[in-house]
């Protein structure tokens, strides 16, 4: 029986926007070239998910694909499958230069939801990101900075955006959002 | 606070993403060379007043690095490009031109 | 006196009264009173005191390029120096008190300055309080500091909130008078995102007060339109309370939001400073006032004629019964007519300009105000206030014609047009001769990343100073603005006022213009530092000719409000004395803010638990539990010990490294850095990172190794263990994960693009626990079912195993206290669990948790280097005695070729030993070896230096190890090792191992 | 050139101050001088002084293209200190802070000196290690400083927060006779001292280009025309690369901005310099009563004297959090310099390629606390071909691989 142990144990908070850590991800690290058929195709029987665009990020609700550099992906699947997925990834890529390494412990993943525009607003009090809706939408993923640590951004919908960031700096992260999400602060911008 | 585009990711974003890494085109002298280009090759900066090729790496961001032609008068950017190169590409060059006409940048120009 | 009105007060909700103090004095003012009018209201004409001569000082402007009326606001958590009283909304049960005085406002030592002004010229500190030598730091100094320096210091800490936001606007437009909203509007019919940003609560800027008609509608009626107008636009952002603080390059504004500064204990932050990317910016910031210089302008109650006519007209406020208005321009006709339309009385106006004014001069005749062509004001009476003014020809020296008595002095010396953010970042100005002003010169803006001009200005900060063409300019700017930033500006035309005909200014610099030195001493050009007409005479005379340096020789404009009053009054003044045109003698820069913001707007969130981040091991809270005693290690927390209650630090070490050593230790190495090559030129790589040949690591193997910078210098080690034929794990020191990722990155994108290798940073997909001593592989049977024997898993092997409860590990079998031990990497998510176990598995062989220290000094019994101690970025492996660990078969590797230099390879370089005192006390940390004599600068000679020194509980006595001039070849010397109180300790150079010589503990 | 004092100013005071001479005079160049000092900043007119006063050269042009003291002396954030690591640099700093102590005297113009003390925080176990070694290495080196308890950093600063919970304090590295000085007046008195000898201060003067004859400089070329002499010094910070270029040679030089700034006046309440490298900051308190505050330099070139906002909120959340009363004092005025930094951080005082032409700077963030030692050692390297302060100064040494490294004792070089 597994006890593992996200890094906040999915501690959350109620402010303007409700702050959640998501508990633990599934996530791999697949470095190679993302545009050869055989990564195309590993990526696509890994997660049934298609390679994203530049910038973008392909999947819902727990599966995802996002593009993370021009030779780089995480893929992010259920915390219990990812040994499966590392090892179809690797039978596909036996061939090829790759890399795939499971980094699910080495991050932390957070989701903020609630109104919308109060959403893009918490976030813009700590990423130097044009969170307008004519500037990010679902289906763009950034990387970013979030106040004083590296962190990833999208939006799974109008409502929510999701936030990936270093295991360590999980307590850090959460403290930032509670912040950005307090009652009171509401910049009313986007709204 | 500049802003620059990473053309690995095709971000716009303020330096507070990126990381100056100083100098770009240097040739790496390595053991066998002489005192002079070891030197040359480590610690001489042109350090020019105008047009300059430099690196810069897309820390809070994509990680790649890349370089970017720039004036360290102005802060103007000419534009930014792969670091995957030994020289500064053509386009980059004559957009340069067009607003400095008669730059120079140690062998280039 | 000043007092409120029975009418007026256009900003007020006369309907609700609110109570403040000032200095302990219970004052009423209403909803929309300013600190200023409501101070006003009161009667209270006198706020504070100067800065040097302690000169009583009065409110001289309605905005913020106030410089005298600076207050005190609130009590404890909640005060703030220096708070400008004109930008101070008022609010109920406010509470300020006036600065810079003792014992009080009205009574104050330090107004014997004042008296002794004439010997206290500009500069005369730099001429003075030379002796005798010691008196500067403990006299003069002392005394100078205590009377200068304003506000008090706050005590408390602040417990308001702050933060930033991050917006971006194709057009941000700073200043919400008629001309920002003119632009602002022009922009956003043509599409581009707006951002409209006003510092005061209020839209319309001063026009409104000034009157005219806009479209054939009084001004007022103009701004609810255009307001409104702007409000139903879904591209236009409006905001109030929010100034535009700097413009910075690329485009970058900082908007400055006094969220609740007017409603203390709302639960929103106080500021929130606004980080703006822009497309373009116009600067919509309007014009300042000038003062006029003539003797006594300082005293309270001399004032801004343009703030006079705020006071009435905005707040219901008359400043005085009687006000003479002084000018050299039409504006200030404005105020008297204003103030005699109130029912006021304006006994004279004075204007300097021998040929008057024109038609509102006309309007103040018509209305029987006496007017008086080419005077001027000889002096002002009246100490703590306004009692009268002589008057003058303005063309003489000061003699006097008449004495008017009056309780006010309305002065207008021009406008200046706030050139600030247009010029923060380059905009250049030019000097306009026909309306004495300096403006921006559009041919030289600023210009951002694309090379193009990115400010542009509108209205009177433009230089056009009458409505209508106020109105013209603003939309042209608005339209230009927008159409830099890719819209098609729409047809609409700009709204026509009514144009006035003026006469033209005459520039009036000195009053009267022959004024006399005693009169001249007396005329001031900055009220807050108290320079004053003579003191920039006399640096020019002394040489100080550059505006700068004249600025910094009398401290003129820098004072809070940074000279918005004063700095072009000066500057003439200055190119006066010169004898040469004012543009000749050019600005001061221009720097941000526009005025002063609050350093915690600027930390924003950065405060408390996330001033920074702090990275956590997942064992942290474990430790936190256990009386952990931190030490911070780059972002990470590490337990330098634990302490146990009533346990000392040395006893906490001694235990935690005997015990260890006698049984079973454990440490939480997490925070050591794990990173992935991966690649068919993966060994290729690993050979120019590292000194050692790294390509013959054979799978399931470990191996320390060294990595130096391309300068040759020593910045990192760790162990590598070859995962498969194509896959290297590297192990680095804990700051050193991220950096020498970067490095890796680095090397294969910029110089060796074409191998084929990858890397990744799994640092912290690892929770890594060193289980060490003697009972290490017991507990750890008693942990796994997998063969961890000797010949299962030999000395610097690894392999993977399972753990109890699923745990999958990686086990690496090295050493670094010099005991049998094992490191396992077990997944993050699970290393709690497994650090519990541990514990619990442990308690047989009594299982001690070590810190950070502990393991420094057990590694040092074993003499291994530690980067950071051994290493400072000047010492190179061949230093330390690590021949072994570079790799002569190698042609290259990172810092190969530096380290054939001549001073690399000099064999006088320090070199690494042990050192043993003699006495079997601890050596100092840091402490140098000295050798005879002195070198050419009077040092002491020097030749070695401890590098690492420990009471070593293991020996019962200290250990060090040091670098030492020909110290390998030294063995047994004795050295001397002065402490910093003189005294000196012996030590003797021995071999830096000093626990289990031969390897076999480690080994079992 | 008249006495300044007390007396005098009294004197003055009867005739309402109108028998004041000028500072300095303004002349004309002369078609040659023996010795041109490039750039009128504190280290210009430092070197010129000493080589009238410690060399009887005084037949000197000192070249500013803008206004003397219009450089980095005039933009920096005053403190001295000397509590330097390496020999070379305790040599040099200790020199000029020596000497910083009696140059009001010395010049007849207070520049003043207040020698109130600079504490560096340890905020680190390694910073304790390293300033420890520091102290050491003074105690030999003659500069007086001690490692302090954090009870007696809270003694001699009562405002700061020494449990802070991220970074408590440690202890701190404390030198009681560093402090601060009136940075213009220093280039002021230098300047006024220099024109009393009969040398041209020449300001509104670029060079534009360097003359040589083979291998020897014969003068310069400058926008008030064409100037000879037998030595030329470059002593120009931020714009050292551009004068080397017109000498023919390369430095291993980039400029960059540092920025600082200052929060409005308060009444005393900080005694002492206090840096805190740790979380990258350092704030002390002028005589005005302003806080002045500086932090680090921008990772990029550039000759704009304006520098990124990023670093000014780095610094100031730095000190917001060591100091936590300054929280609700306002910004006045930031601004920045251009600093020339060298590969090692440290300076190069020394000869060129080029015959009679000598460099002097690199100073980095280091350059006003020595500018009396640099300008000392400067006129005797000049004067004599030598100089033990400036020996280990050399431009050779990068090839040699003989660095000077300050980073090495945790303090950064401000």
């Amino acid at each position: 029986m597994s006890e593992a142990v996200s890094a906040l144990k999915g501690a959350s908070f109620d402010g303007i926007v409700t702050v959640e850590e998501m508990g633990l991800q599934g996530m791999i690290t697949l470095r190679g070239d993302l545009a050869s058929p055989e990564m195309k195709k590993a990526v696509k029987d890994a997660t049934g998910l298609n390679v994203p665009e530049q910038g973008h990020i392909a999947g819902e609700g727990g599966n995802w694909v996002a593009w993370m550099s021009p030779d780089e992906l995480l893929l992010i699947v259920a915390y219990e499958s990812v040994s499966d997925t590392e090892a179809s990834l690797r039978d596909a890529l036996s061939k090829v230069h790759h890399l795939a390494v499971n980094v699910s412990d080495t991050r932390a993943m957070f989701r903020l939801s609630g109104n919308g525009a109060l959403v893009r607003e918490a976030i813009a009090k700590l990423c130097p990101v044009d969170m307008r809706t004519e500037a990010f939408a679902p289906g763009q993923f950034r990387r970013s900075r979030m106040a004083q640590v590296p962190a990833a951004i999208w939006m799974p919908d109008e409502s929510s955006v999701q936030v990936v960031c270093f295991r360590s700096v999980a307590e850090y992260a959460f403290n930032l959002l509670k912040g950005a999400a307090a009652p009171g602060s509401e910049v009313s911008l986007f709204s | 606070m500049l802003i620059l585009t990473c053309p690995c990711c095709g971000v716009t974003a303020e330096e507070t993403e990126f990381h100056g890494g100083g100098e770009a085109h240097i040739k790496r002298f390595g053991p066998g060379s002489s005192d002079e280009d070891f030197h040359g090759y480590l610690f001489e900066k042109v350090n020019p007043k105008g047009v300059h090729f430099e690196r810069w790496r897309h820390a809070n961001g994509c990680g790649k690095w890349f370089h970017a032609a720039r004036c360290t008068v102005t802060l103007e950017v000419f534009g930014t490009y792969s670091a995957q190169t030994t020289e500064p590409p053509q386009d980059i060059k004559d957009k340069i031109s067009a607003k400095r006409p008669g730059w120079s940048w140690r062998e280039f120009a | 006196m000043s007092t409120r009105l029975a009418n007026g007060g256009r900003l007020l909700n006369k309907g609700r009264a609110l109570d403040f103090t000032f200095n302990g004095k219970r004052f009423k003012g209403v909803e929309g009173d300013t600190l200023a009018s409501a101070l006003l209201a009161n009667d209270q004409m006198m706020v504070g005191r100067s800065f040097k001569y302690h000169r009583p000082r009065g409110i001289v402007a309605s905005g913020g390029e106030e410089p005298n009326a600076l207050v005190g606001l609130g009590e404890d958590a909640k005060f703030e120096p220096n708070q400008r009283v004109t930008t101070t909304e008022l609010f109920d049960g406010l509470t300020c008190t006036s600065q810079n005085h003792w014992p009080s406002l009205e009574f104050d030592i330090g107004a014997v300055n004042s008296k002794l002004a004439r010997f206290l010229p500009a500069g005369f500190y730099y001429k003075t309080f030379m002796f005798p030598r010691p008196f500067w730091k403990h006299i003069y100094e002392p005394f100078i500091r205590q009377s200068a320096g304003l506000g008090k210091a706050p005590r408390d800490r602040d417990q308001d909130s702050y933060e930033h936001f991050y917006a971006f606007f194709d057009v941000v437009v700073i200043g919400g008078g008629v001309a920002g909203l003119q632009a602002a509007k022009a922009a956003g019919q043509a599409g581009a995102k707006v951002l409209l940003m006003e510092q005061t609560p209020h839209w319309g800027g001063r026009a409104p007060v000034d009157g005219g008609t806009i479209d054939g509608q009084p001004v007022d009626n103009f701004v609810d339109q255009i307001v409104s107008d702007l409000e139903t636009m879904e591209n236009v952002t409006l905001r109030t309370r929010m100034m535009g603080s700097g413009v910075y390059d690329h485009g970058y504004v900082l908007g400055y939001e006094r969220v609740s500064d007017h409603q203390p204990g709302a639960k929103s932050p106080r500021h929130r400073l606004w980080r703006i990317r822009a497309g373009q910016i116009v600067t919509a910031t309007g014009a300042i006032e000038r003062p006029i210089s003539f003797a006594g302008n300082d005293v309270p109650g001399v004032m801004l004629a343009s703030a006079v006519r705020d006071y009435a007209v905005n707040y219901g406020v008359s400043v005085g019964d009687r006000t003479v208005v002084v000018t050299n321009n039409d504006d200030a006709y404005r105020t008297a007519i204003t103030l005699k339309k109130l029912g006021l009385d304006v006994p004279v106006i004075v204007d300097a300009r021998a040929g008057g004014g024109g038609a509102l001069a006309g309007e103040a005749a018509a209305l029987g105000i006496r007017v008086e062509n080419g005077k001027g004001i000889a002096r002002v009476k009246g100490g703590k206030r306004v009692e009268g003014v002589e008057i003058c020809t303005q063309a003489g020296e000061g003699a006097a014609l008449e004495l008017i008595k009056c309780d006010a002095v309305a002065m207008s010396g021009g406008w200046s047009p706030v050139v600030h953010l247009w010029s923060h970042c380059g905009g250049k100005l030019l000097w306009d001769d026909e309306n004495a002003m300096f403006r921006p010169d559009g041919d030289k803006a600023p210009t951002g990343a694309d090379g193009k001009r990115f400010v542009i200005p509108a209205g009177s900060a433009d230089g056009y100073l009458d409505l209508a063409t106020v109105l013209e300019n603003a939309d042209v700017a608005g339209k230009a603005a927008a159409e830099a930033t890719g819209y098609v500006p729409g047809k609409a035309e700009a709204p026509v006022a009514t144009p006035e005909t003026a006469a033209p200014i005459e520039a009036v610099w000195m009053m009267p213009q022959g004024a006399s030195i005693k009169l001249r001493m007396k005329a001031w050009l900055d009220y807050q530092n108290d320079v004053k007409v003579s003191d920039v005479q006399l640096a020019a005379r002394e040489g100080y000719e550059s505006v700068e340096h004249a600025k910094r020789y009398t401290t003129l404009g820098m004072a809070t409000d940074q000279g918005k009053l004063s700095n072009i009054n000066g500057l003439a003044i200055l190119s006066d004395s010169l004898s040469q045109p004012i543009p000749q003698t050019g600005t001061t820069t221009f720097r941000p803010p526009y005025t002063p913001i609050s350093l915690a707007s600027i930390a924003g969130e950065a405060r408390n638990e996330t001033f920074q981040p702090l990275r956590k091991t997942p064992m942290h809270a474990w430790h936190e539990e256990n009386g952990a005693y931190w030490e911070p290690v780059g972002a990470w927390r590490r337990p330098y010990c634990y302490q146990k209650p009533g346990e000392t630090i040395e006893e906490a070490l001694h235990r935690e490294i005997t015990q260890t050593r006698d049984s079973l230790g454990m440490l939480d190495a997490s925070t050591l850095g794990k990173i992935i090559v991966k690649g068919p030129d993966a060994g290729k790589f690993m050979d120019m990172l590292y000194t050692n040949m790294m390509s013959t690591l054979k799978p399931g193997r470990c191996r320390y190794g060294l990595m130096c910078n391309e300068n040759g210098f020593l910045m990192d080690d760790g162990v590598v263990a070859r995962l498969d034929e194509d896959t290297f794990l590297c192990h680095t020191t804990t700051g050193g994960a991220e950096n020498i990722h970067g490095h890796m990155e680095e090397w294969l994108q910029t110089e060796w693009w074409d191998w084929k290798v990858y890397t990744a940073n799994v640092t912290e997909q690892y929770a890594q626990i060193g289980v060490v001593g003697l009972k290490s592989r017991k507990v750890l049977e008693k942990l796994t079912d997998d063969d961890i024997g000797g010949d299962a898993l030999s000395f610097m092997g690894w392999k993977e195993i399972t753990l109890t409860g699923g745990i999958p590990a990686r086990v690496f079998r090295i050493s670094f206290a010099g005991e049998l031990s094992f490191e396992l990497a077990v997944p993050a998510s699970r290393g709690r669990e497994l650090w519990d176990k541990l514990i619990e598995a442990g308690a047989e062989f009594n299982v001690t948790p070590y810190g950070t220290e502990a393991m420094h000094i057990m590694r040092a019994e074993k003499g291994f280097i530690m980067i950071g101690d051994e290493t400072d970025g000047t010492v190179i492996p061949q230093d330390l005695g690590m021949q072994w660990a570079i790799s002569k078969k190698k042609e290259d590797y990172l810092g190969k070729r530096a380290q054939e230099r001549s001073h690399m390879t000099d064999p006088t370089r320090w070199k690494l030993v042990g050192l043993e005192t003699l006495d079997g006390s601890t050596l100092p940390d840091g402490a140098y070896a000295t050798a005879d004599g002195t070198n050419a600068n009077g040092q002491r000679n020097v030749q070695g230096r401890v590098t690492s020194t420990y009471h070593s509980p293991t020996l019962g006595r200290g250990i060090a190890m040091g670098l030492v001039l020909n110290g390998p070849d030294r063995m047994g010397d004795v050295l001397d090792f002065p402490k910093v109180d003189g005294t000196v300790i012996k030590a003797k150079i021995v071999e830096p191992i000093f626990y289990d010589k031969d390897g076999e503990k480690q080994n079992v | 050139m008249k006495r300044y004092s007390a007396f005098a100013v009294a004197r003055e005071a009867l005739r309402y101050h109108m028998g004041w001479d000028r500072a300095w005079a303004s002349p004309e160049p002369k078609k040659k001088y023996d010795v041109i000092i490039v750039g009128a900043g504190g280290h210009g007119l430092a070197t010129a002084y000493y080589l009238g006063k410690n060399f009887g050269i005084t037949n000197v042009a000192v070249l500013e293209k803008g206004w003397l003291g219009g450089g980095n002396t005039g933009r920096n954030t005053t403190i001295i200190r000397s509590n330097y690591l390496q020999d070379s640099s305790a040599a040099i700093y200790e020199k000029a802070r020596g000497l910083y102590e009696t140059l009001s005297q010395d010049l007849n113009y207070n520049i003043m000196y207040s020698p109130r003390g600079v504490m560096m925080l340890a905020q680190t176990q390694h910073e304790v290690r390293g300033y420890e070694r520091t102290a050491h290495a003074n105690a030999l080196q003659g500069v007086a400083t001690e490692f302090i308890s954090p009870n007696r950093v809270k003694e001699l600063v009562p405002i700061i927060n020494i449990d802070g919970p991220r970074y408590p304090v440690l202890g701190a590295l404390w030198q009681p006779r560093g402090g601060t000085a009136r940075h213009d007046a220093v280039a002021w008195g230098y300047a006024r001292a220099c024109s009393a000898m009969g040398m041209d201060i020449i300001q509104k003067c670029e060079v534009t280009g360097i003359s040589r004859e083979g291998s020897k400089v014969t003068g310069v070329t400058t926008n008030r025309g064409d100037i000879a002499c037998d030595k030329l010094g470059i002593v120009v910070a931020g714009h050292s690369g551009h004068l080397a270029d017109m000498a023919g040679f390369r430095l291993p030089i980039e400029s960059v901005a540092l920025q600082a700034l200052v929060s409005e006046p308060i009444k005393p309440c900080m005694d002492v310099v206090v840096m805190a490298n740790t979380v990258h900051g350092y704030m002390s308190q002028s005589d005005k009563g302003e806080m002045v505050i500086g932090g680090g330099a921008d990772g990029y070139n550039n000759y704009t004297q304006r520098g990124s906002f990023h670093h000014v909120e780095e610094t100031v959340r730095a000190l917001v959090e060591t100091f936590p009363m300054i929280s609700r004092l306002k910004m006045l005025r930031q601004w920045g310099g251009i600093v020339d930094m060298t590969g090692d951080r440290s300076p190069i005082l020394s000869k060129t390629p080029v015959e009679g032409v000598f460099i002097n700077c690199g100073w980095g963030t280091g350059g006003f606390k020595s500018i009396p030692g640099s300008g000392w050692g400067f006129a005797e390297l000049m004067a004599k071909g030598h100089s033990p302060l400036t020996a280990e100064f050399n431009l050779d040494r990068f090839k040699e691989g003989r660095f000077i490294d300050e980073s090495v004792a945790a303090g950064v070089a401000h």
